[in-house]
Order: structure tokens, then C-alpha cells, then sequence
């Protein structure tokens, strides 16, 4: 299935790009950064460490083990800092 | 409910006075406004980066939370993302109940929960 | 510290306004105001009356012992007397501080402290 | 000596008046409070229930025991109710 796959603040600046589409078979978002850290290169570093990271499927804050069936978006970044 | 997600910079007092303006039998009104902090006069500019999909169902949930967890008969809240300059507001949040308790055990909730649900990241560039 | 008692209403956008923009090292400023309520519509006017030369004394007081148990940049203090209707703002606290927390927990002690310290008594007339 | 005496709120409208100078001997206000309750009539009404009551000397709050040498003014007044 087709994803589009977003990276916000210093994940974002890792990887160098805010959006992607990517073709996956991952059935969670910790499948899914298991693939884009086999990319490599800027992936890797970027999903380094996963406890850094939070992830929201559908623009709803989840976990990484929640199921990516039905998900058209997944955006992974840092605990964010607003308020 | 009123929440709002702006680049352009905000008065809090306008904002303040509208929201009080509006209540009919509320006795309590708090806000909160968060600045720009400038620690050692370093900083010349902080970046709010936002995930823009995300940011209004995630505000508008917070909200409602807060009004099924207290009486309140308004909730506001405003954030900006874009640049901005130490001192200028990053944000506010506003609630009005009969009781002066639960008007500020919400305001407090609410920045709580925003600080760790709502997609806000800020970066600084000295 | 900015203490305030008038007859005259006031506005408590424009007060918060000025007293936002006045502060130069904050991250956090929380509002009260206290609004008269109508519980049940038949409300024509409140008197609020107060004790004068005792009044401005204990507001001050109550800014100092707020200022010793948090870290805050600035307190106001703001109190009506006299006749007010429905709705109109009777009070107003602000605090500002570094942090959020400070500036919470100092604007709802100022509340409590104000309610049993300072000499003002309600009577409504129906 | 000669204390001025204030009444506030309720203490005020039962008393009819606000303000009054009064030759006393007492060094307390509750002292101040018997001897006030012996010209009975409305005094008596007012001063019923101290309990009730709230007491400030010099315009600083106070208990009923405290002391009134070099007192100035005393005010009697019902629990404040601002805010």
C-alpha cells in the first residue's frame, strides 16, 4: 500500500524532505521506520533512537505498535514543544 | 469554543476582552498568555513549526476534554507558528466558568495537555 | 507591583495588555478577573463597599507575600467598589514569571489570600 | 482613651452608623465589644454573635484578645467577601 509518510522539526531536518510517498507492506509505524532505516544514510540517523520520537497515524497521536491498516498518513517527529 | 492557529501576531489584551465581553454568566475568567523568553539576550528569532492537518484536531480535542472534566461555559485557544521576536506572545488559552476554581484548574489542564498533544515545535536561532 | 482600587469599571483587555507588554523577561502571565453573576436574573446592582484606609494596605500585603513565595516579575492588583451590574468586572490579578507554574499558583493564592484578607463586602440588591 | 470605632457591611446598617469616637478603658477588643454591648439596643443586636464578626486594629486584621494600647481606630466588620 501507498503512504504519505511526514517528518516534522529535527526529523524533518534529518532526512532533508518534510513528505514522501512510500510504498509498504508494514503493518505498524515500527515496521515502517524498520524499512526507511534500511534506506540508510540520513534514515538511519534520523530513526536512530525511536524513544526520541512520536508518531501520529491520521493526524491522531498513537503508538508505535498501533495498526497501519486503512492509514493514508503517518508523520513521525520529535515530543513536541508547543504552549 | 474558540481556537484559533495563526501566524500573524495577537494582542492579548483584544483577545482577553472579547472573550469576556461575550459571557453571560460566567464569574470567573482566567487566561494565560505565553512570551517569547529571551534567557541571555541572545536570541533573535524562534521558528514554530506545526503539522497543520494535526493542529486543529488536536486543539479542538484538548478543548473538548477540558469542558467534560469541568463546568466551563467557554474555552479559547490561540496559537501561533511562524517567526517570532523575544517578547511577542506564542500563545493563549482563556476559560470562563461560574467558579473561579474550575476556570483555573482548566487553564492549567489545558496547557498542560497542549504542551504534550498539541503539534507545536519551536527552534530557536540565536 | 501595580495595586489598583477604583470605583470607576475598567477594562480587563487593556489592563492585560499593559501589563504584558511591560514585561521584558517573562514566558508566563495569568489572568483572573471576577465577574458579577446573576444567578437567576432578578440582579440590579451590586455595592461593593470597602474599608479605605485599610484597603491599599492589604492588597500590598497580599502582592508581597505572593512575591516572597514564587519567583514572579510583576503582580496587579485591581479592585472596583461602589454600585456595578451584571456582568461588569468587579477584579482583576495578573502575575507574570520565567515559568508557567509560578505564575498559576501565584495568581490563585492571590485569590484566596484576597477573598479572606482584603476589606471589601458584597450586598446585592434585587 | 479615645479610640475612633468603625463598623463595616451588616455591622454598619445594624449599628446606623459608620463612624463613631469612643472614650473607653478597654485593652481588647473584646473588652471594647462588652462595654459597646452595654448601651444595648442596636449595640446589642450588632455585636450578638462574635463569632461572626471580624476584628481590625489600626487597619491591620487582628484576633478579639489583642491588645489596644496606642490603638488609633478599631474596626468591627463581617467576613470579607471580595474577590
Amino acid at each position: 500500500m501507498k503512504i504519505d509518510v511526514l517528518y516534522f522539526a529535527w526529523v524533518r531536518e534529518r532526512i532533508g524532505i518534510g513528505r514522501e510517498a512510500v510504498e509498504t507492506e508494514a503493518t505498524t509505524p515500527s515496521e515502517l521506520i524498520a524499512e526507511l532505516r534500511g534506506r540508510g544514510g540520513h534514515y538511519e540517523a534520523a530513526f536512530a533512537d525511536v524513544t526520541a520520537l512520536r508518531v501520529a497515524i491520521d493526524q491522531e497521536l498513537t503508538e508505535f505498535d498501533a495498526t497501519l491498516s486503512d492509514a493514508r498518513e503517518v508523520a513521525f517527529f520529535p515530543p513536541m514543544t508547543g504552549g | 469554543m474558540d481556537i484559533r492557529i495563526q501566524s500573524a501576531p495577537f494582542e492579548p489584551g483584544e483577545v482577553l476582552s472579547a472573550f469576556t465581553s461575550r459571557q453571560q454568566r460566567a464569574g470567573a475568567v482566567v487566561s494565560f498568555t505565553g512570551l517569547v523568553r529571551d534567557l541571555d539576550g541572545s536570541l533573535e528569532t524562534m521558528e514554530i513549526e506545526h503539522y497543520p492537518a494535526m493542529t486543529e484536531r488536536a486543539l479542538a480535542k484538548i478543548a473538548k476534554e477540558a469542558t467534560e472534566r469541568w463546568p466551563l461555559l467557554d474555552v479559547l485557544i490561540l496559537h501561533r507558528h511562524g517567526a517570532l521576536t523575544p517578547s511577542e506572545p506564542i500563545m493563549m488559552v482563556a476559560t470562563a466558568s461560574a467558579h473561579r476554581k474550575a476556570a483555573f484548574e482548566a487553564a492549567d489542564f489545558l496547557m498542560d495537555y497542549l504542551k504534550s498533544r498539541a503539534p507545536f515545535w519551536k527552534k530557536e536561532t540565536t
